[in-house]
């Protein structure tokens, strides 16, 4: 394969192939039932918290806004359910360090129907007005980056933009949210793209899709309305053919330049889920409050993409999927870059597209395995999407030269995809080393 | 429950290589390789082979308990070190002298820079490069394969008093009236007699009493079926033996008289033993793409160079060490492209969009868009 | 009195056998240390006429120490080093030609040897002439024993012979290497590993 | 004694390597191959003295054997080679600043580098004439460089690996050197 | 040897004082080096002479004192005379004579490339029989235990009791071109069977004394009866 994508001429040189283990790709998606409690953290997305308007006591309804932006550079919360605010307190997040959170003790009767809503007429809306919609809406992009997506669309001053690029390659194993999201709400999709195209004025849209998702395209094709300039475009499948670089690769043969982003090359990229929930929630007017996310894994016994609202605690997923209670891990996200968390109190977020649990016995498969130093197999540089050469960077971080990592072997491009770990047949946790340099590196330039 | 919960960083799941494995399925490809070189030349073969091996086994072992290098035995490195050594001397190999290269093999191309993964040099060929220059003699001394009586009666050299030197074998060929089978190798029969003999003969080790290491065909053989499983990287003896093949086959063009046929030079020697299992060391060789390239190309380019043009019959040993030596330079000067360091707005590849004039450009026509992998039938109105 | 002087003096001579060694301790003077220790003889050699002109010139810097502006005292090292260089080399052609042929250039590239420049500048430009030929002698004795302890192993594996003297009978298989430019390399590796890896043992039983 | 100028610039590129088959420099050597930045220059500015030193050699040696003063052969090319390097290094500069910088640092270390004195010596001692000369100081300097070059990256790698505490310094350069001496046997011959 | 030697007068010290110190400086190891010179100058001499017999004598086992010739680019041959320069492309060799005065043999020296770097070889030439008699190593760098069995190989030195370098009927080279043959084939008197596994060096050797035969006694033998009596 390796030696056939090199001169097909469609994807990106490098990348890995891990097992797909798509198991729930088949199975539409189910709703989940609300947990008694729903935990909203302030700080769901990449940027400044939201700021809480809410008072513990107080009752608020599904949809209603709880925690508005705090600046452009923020995103506002809806509430998730009915019921009643009964803390603002620190809750344990994914990324390690509680924060704050609004705890909503979810009524009994509660319906899963959204009953906030401020429908408006989307045409009669000028760009600059859709974007302030979808800052309203609470938006971020849901693939896992959490970036706030009003601030995407919003080309700057001096910058033009022409095409945007919809992201639907899901390309992390196991994970099948975006994949369902593009077969079942494929008209959301469409929907959401004409608003987006209208927002920042590109002119085209390009739709990307791994080839292993030939059932989403055909129905994003059969979508597509009549003499829309949207194209759905098959791309090889390959880990991390998600990530944004990779996909512009694939699509339209260039390198977005290193330290540049996509739109320096005028091109605006969402993730296909996000566009999905735009097409519903801008003309209905309402806010996010739930998510689509794949529970699944070798410890889960009713795997599936679950439509659940935002702050479910993952002890009660993971109750309500099966998952027994010798799992050992659990993990946001997917198996190449998703995070482990600690506390099963951990709500889910916005930025939340799958939980995977592992068992006991692929832990002790992988805590058997023991670390060598480096022989320079030149697998990971192989791996490397962003041709770095973690080989030498590995050596360096282990002699802790973290300005030579930086400076002489582009460190600051790495994006952490977890294709160098994940080919180490001597298993130096690469990624991890490359963490740790990168933070310390961050607090040098910051000093 | 939550008691229960591990921390680990990403990635959680990891590809299906690990050195062990590497390591061990090397030895198992070598296997045959060995098994060909004790049916060739019988007990004396075997017993050099166990000798050297146990050697840089218990070295290794010394220098992992006296805490000077990490690995372990397990690591099965140490045991394709001696099955290399082993294959690249001749049969006859004093066994006390075995046992000085194995050691020098992994003490001073190993243990002494930390040991399985820092190495600078082939540990194999330290201490054949090693034994080269101490033992100029018994190194060179091989004996025809194939002899009766092979499973027998040992060569008398293997069987030299320790520090003494070994007793001529062609007074024991002579006792046996064998005396006719003598043992120059091909290439010294080339570099100092003029005689070329016949590659198909080389390639198989088949044909009749000769002196030669183990078969090349097998050798190529075993090395695709590690190249096929990903335990090698195929690029390394495709540069070395394209390298070396078209060197040699410049020169044989260029004065048909002087140079021998290119296959004669692919094939004699340890030429293939040397692409296939020595250059291809993971951890001497270089890990950047255009690195191993030039690596390889180094290597055959030298190797070549050294057969025709110095004293000595055979170079692909010191081709190997050189290239080593210079891998440290190799990878410097050829670190991968970053990813968006030269990017231009030029399309590098062919893609299904352009950049330039969107909307409006002819690839996106609707033939280009709807992929080849898309049932036809069932296409979807784009209209 | 004069046995704080002697013990002094002492001191001076023991300072290049053994605390400044200059192959083991301060490894100077690689070039003749290698390339003529493939025999015990030659070593000897080789130490013996280093010495002599450590000495001599020592003994001539210190001697011209008090006129020797600082501008120019370079120049006048190097000058003095190559006349007692050039004297034995004439010492040695007059001796034994085949000695003179077993150094081959390496006589003469004494005049480069750091150790002697190292002398005149650091000692013998600073003391009166008998203390630094005395520690000029310790430091020619040093060099020596360095080259000795190369050339008896050399010698030894290389050709089984000591001195010339066979050790293991005529059946020996020399190990040629010892003989060839990688293994002068090899044995003074080792022998600074063994050094090495006895500070060490030492130290380690220090702290214990 | 015909060897074409060919065979002499191999033999002291490869075959007779200064520094790892003739042993002439080692001090440099060990001392300034742990880093590739240095090494380089060193190694072009040793090469540069050695073709002036070579030069001044020539000129020298065809003097004294006119005057019949062979026996203060040694003494005068110590001190001619090491005025003229001073001499290049003034002038050096004065007119190539750039020069100066990237190879001044290196120039005083080099005067009494005994490849330098050694180059002279042989050169001499086998009776080359003017091409011959030239050819191999050039050669010796390459060869000083090529394996001063080689030496320092991979001391360069080494400094990432885990080199044991007892080996590491002199002792591991001294085995380096020794196996890279290892290989260069190879080319033995090659200039015939 | 780190060390810079100060060209550049420097304003401290007045530049007599630095004159004065190394003009006593070359004064006193002047006089050392010449005196040494003077003083060992007949004991280098002997040396290289007796250095020089003992290597003739060794391939010319009759010849009891020696004589150095030159034979001049035009066929002239000459006796050399102290260490003058030599003519540009006089070839030297030595004439051995018995104690009887009576010429025994001609030592000339011969060099060819080796495997490692020159062998240099002194060979003995018999008028009588117009062959090689004996052949010396004056230097090489040959590998040990390979290359130097050419000083020690009983069978390999048999080569040289009679090697054949008879002239041309026209004097102008050998009749025969010496040649190093693979070992075990020598058929012909001017054949050297080489050492098996240290070819190249015995091919060096059987090149050597080709190379300088062949310049040699084409020019020699026709003046070879002026010396025939130690002159």
């Amino acid at each position: 394969m390796s030696l056939l994508s090199y001169f097909s001429g469609e994807a990106f040189e490098r990348g890995v192939h891990p097992a797909s283990c798509k198991f729930t790709a088949g199975q539409s998606i189910k709703r989940m039932p609300f947990a008694r409690r729903l935990v909203v953290p302030l700080l769901q997305h990449i940027g400044k918290p939201a700021r809480s308007i809410v008072r513990p006591g107080q009752e608020v309804v599904r949809g209603e806004l709880i925690a508005e932006a705090d600046g452009w550079m923020s995103v506002p919360h809806h509430a998730p359910a009915t019921g009643v605010v009964e803390a603002i307190e620190l809750r344990p997040t994914a990324r390690g360090p509680w924060a704050q959170a609004i705890v909503i003790r979810v009524h009994e009767a509660a319906t899963q129907e959204v009953l906030w809503s401020q429908p408006r007429d989307m045409s009669a809306l000028a760009p600059a007005e859709i974007i302030k919609a979808v800052q309203e809406t609470g938006m971020v992009g849901l693939g896992g980056a959490a970036f706030p997506s009003h601030i995407k669309m919003a080309v700057p001053e001096g910058a033009s933009v022409h095409t945007l690029v919809v992201n639907g390659c899901e390309c992390e194993p196991y994970l099948t949210c975006d994949h369902r999201m593009m077969v079942e709400h494929a008209r959301d999709l469409m929907e959401g793209i004409r608003h987006v195209m209208r927002a920042t004025g590109v002119a085209r849209t390009v739709i990307g899709v791994e080839d292993n998702k030939m059932d989403a395209v055909l129905a994003l094709r059969a979508a597509v309305p009549a003499g829309a300039p949207i194209f759905v475009q098959d791309v090889p499948t390959k880990y991390p053919q998600g990530a944004e670089k990779m996909l512009i690769m694939a699509l339209f043969g260039v390198e977005v330049p290193a330290g540049k982003l996509p739109l320096s090359m005028g091109l605006v990229v969402l993730n296909v889920g996000t566009l999905a929930f735009l097409g519903r929630l801008l003309p209905e007017g309402k806010g996010l409050t739930e998510r689509v996310v794949t529970v699944t894994g070798p410890g889960v016994a009713r795997p599936g993409d679950y439509r659940m609202p935002l702050g479910t605690p993952l002890s009660f997923v993971l109750d309500y999927a099966g998952a027994p209670a010798e799992s050992r891990q659990v993990i946001l996200g997917g198996p190449m870059m998703g995070q482990a968390i600690a506390s099963l109190e951990t709500p889910v977020t916005k930025g939340v597209s799958g939980i995977l649990v592992l068992r006991k016995e692929e832990m002790t498969a992988r805590a058997a395995e023991k670390l060598y130093p480096c022989i320079k197999c030149g697998e990971c540089v192989q791996a490397c999407p962003m041709g770095l050469n973690p080989s030498t960077l590995g050596m360096l971080a282990a002699k802790r030269e973290y300005s030579v990592m930086g400076e002489n072997y582009h460190l600051g491009d790495c994006f952490e995809c977890g294709c160098c770990t994940y080919v180490c047949p001597s298993n130096i946790p690469l990624v991890q080393q490359f963490r740790v340099a990168k933070q310390i590196l961050r607090e040098k330039a910051a000093a | 429950m939550s008691a229960t919960i591990e921390i680990r960083s990403a990635p959680h799941v990891k590809g299906g290589y690990s050195v062990e494995k590497i390591m061990r399925h090397v030895v198992y490809s070598l296997l045959p390789v060995c098994a060909f070189f004790v049916f060739q030349y019988g007990i004396s073969a075997l017993a050099s082979m166990v000798v050297i091996t146990a050697t840089c086994l218990l070295t290794e072992r010394f220098f992992v308990r006296t805490g000077t290098q990490s690995g372990s035995i397990s690591d099965f490195s140490a045991t394709i070190t001696g099955l290399l050594l082993a294959l690249s001397v001749p049969p006859g190999f004093p066994l006390w002298m075995g046992v000085v290269t194995g050691f020098i093999a992994i003490a001073l191309g190993k243990a002494l820079f930390g040991g399985i993964g820092f190495n600078v040099f082939n540990p194999a060929l330290v201490g054949r490069a090693f034994a080269q220059a101490a033992f100029p003699t018994a190194i060179a001394s091989y004996t025809a394969s194939f002899l009766p009586g092979r499973f027998t009666e040992f060569i008398p050299s293997s069987l030299a008093w320790p520090l003494m030197i070994p007793p001529e074998t062609a007074e024991w060929l002579k006792l046996k009236q064998l005396d006719a089978l003598a043992g120059a190798t091909p290439l010294g029969q080339w570099k100092f007699e003029g005689i070329v003999a016949s590659a198909v003969d080389l390639m198989t080790s088949l044909g009749g009493h000769m002196a030669v290491g183990p078969s090349p065909l097998l050798i190529i053989a075993c090395g695709a079926y590690l190249a096929s499983r990903r335990f090698m990287d195929w690029r390394i003896p495709a540069a070395v033996i394209s390298s070396a093949g078209l060197v040699a086959s410049v020169l044989y063009a260029y004065n048909p008289s002087h140079f021998p046929n290119p296959l004669f030079t692919l094939f004699s020697g340890g030429l293939m033993l040397g692409a296939i299992y020595m250059a291809t060391d993971m951890v001497t060789s270089p890990v950047t793409s255009r690195g191993v390239w030039i690596y390889g190309g180094l290597i055959g380019l030298l190797t070549v160079v050294i057969r025709y043009f110095s004293g000595l019959p055979e170079g692909v040993m010191y081709a190997i060490l050189f290239a080593n030596a210079a891998m440290p330079l190799i990878e410097r000067i050829s670190q991968p492209a970053v990813f968006g360091a030269v990017a231009t707005k030029k399309a590098r590849r062919s893609a299904a969009f352009s950049l330039e004039t969107p909307a409006s450009t002819l690839r996106e026509s609707k033939d280009v868009v709807i992929p080849i992998k898309v049932v036809s039938n069932n296409q979807p109105p784009k209209s | 009195m004069t046995t704080a002087v002697q013990a002094r003096n002492f001191d001076e001579f023991m300072e290049g056998i053994w605390r400044q060694n200059p192959v083991f301790i301060m490894v100077l003077g690689m070039c003749p240390t290698l390339a003529v220790t493939v025999s015990a003889v030659n070593a000897l050699s080789m130490g013996v006429a280093t010495s002599f002109v450590l000495i001599c010139s020592c003994a001539l810097v210190s001697l011209m120490r008090n006129v020797t502006p600082k501008e120019v005292r370079i120049a006048v090292y190097i000058v003095i080093i190559a006349t007692f260089v050039t004297v034995v080399d004439y010492a040695i052609q007059a001796i034994s030609l085949a000695l003179y042929d077993a150094l081959g250039a390496f006589i003469q590239l004494i005049v480069v040897n750091c150790i002697i420049l190292g002398r005149a500048e650091a000692h013998a430009a600073k003391n009166p002439p008998i203390t630094s030929m005395i520690n000029a002698a310790g430091m020619g004795i040093g060099f020596t024993i360095g080259l000795l302890s190369l050339g008896v192993v050399r010698e030894i594996l290389g050709a089984g012979t000591l001195f010339g003297v066979s050790l293991f009978g005529a059946n020996f298989q020399p190990w040629v290497i010892m003989v060839l430019p990688p293994g002068g390399f090899f044995v003074l590796g080792s022998w600074l590993l063994l050094f090495s890896w006895w500070a060490r043992r030492k130290e380690v039983a220090k702290n214990v | 004694m015909s060897e074409t100028a060919f065979q002499i610039f191999v033999n002291a590129l490869l075959a007779n390597n200064f520094v790892l088959a003739m042993f002439l420099g080692l001090c440099p050597f060990l001392g300034v191959s742990g880093r590739l930045d240095t090494a380089f220059p060193m190694g072009l500015a040793t090469t540069f003295v050695m073709l002036v030193a070579s030069l001044c050699a020539f000129g020298l040696n065809l003097l004294l054997g006119h005057l019949h003063l062979e026996f203060l052969r040694l003494i005068s090319y110590i001190v001619i080679i090491a005025s003229a390097v001073q001499l290049v290094e003034m002038v050096m500069k004065k007119y190539s600043p750039v020069l100066f910088r990237a190879l001044g640092i290196y120039l005083p270390l080099i005067t009494t580098n005994c490849a330098v004195l050694g180059v002279a010596l042989f050169q001499t001692a086998r009776e080359y004439d003017f091409v011959q000369a030239m050819t191999f100081s050039f050669g010796g300097g390459a060869g000083f460089t090529l394996a001063l070059v080689l030496m320092a990256s991979v001391r360069e790698r080494l400094q990432l690996s885990n080199v044991p505490d007892v080996v590491q310094g002199t002792a591991l350069s001294l085995m380096l050197a020794g196996i890279l001496s290892l290989s260069f046997m190879g080319f033995a011959g090659l200039g015939g | 040897m780190s060390t810079e030697i100060p060209v550049s007068v420097s304003k401290t010290t007045p530049t007599v004082a630095m004159v004065r110190t190394l003009g006593l400086v070359s004064a006193v190891c002047g006089l050392i080096i010449v005196g040494a010179y003077q003083s060992t100058f007949d004991a280098v001499a002997d040396n290289k002479r007796i250095a020089l017999e003992r290597a003739v004598f060794k391939v010319i086992p009759a010849a009891k004192s020696i004589v150095e010739f030159l034979v001049l680019p035009g066929g002239a041959i000459e006796k050399k005379v102290g260490a003058s320069d030599t003519a540009v492309g006089a070839l030297k060799f030595y004439a051995a004579y018995d104690d009887t005065g009576k010429l025994a043999g001609i030592a000339a020296e011969g060099s060819a490339k080796g495997y490692a770097d020159s062998v240099r070889l002194l060979y003995g030439y018999s008028p009588d029989c117009q062959c090689i008699v004996g052949v010396g190593v004056v230097s090489m760098r040959e590998t040990p235990g390979i290359g130097d069995k050419i000083l020690v190989d009983k069978a390999y030195l048999k080569n040289f009791v009679a090697l054949d370098v008879k002239l041309n009927a026209e004097l102008s080279a050998l009749a025969n071109e010496v040649k190093t043959v693979k070992h075990g084939t020598k058929t012909n008197p001017w054949q050297i069977d080489a050492i098996a596994g240290a070819t190249i060096t015995s091919r060096a050797v059987g090149r050597a004394i080709n190379d300088s035969a062949q310049a040699l006694l084409p020019k020699l033998v026709p003046g070879l009866d002026k010396i025939r009596s130690k002159p």
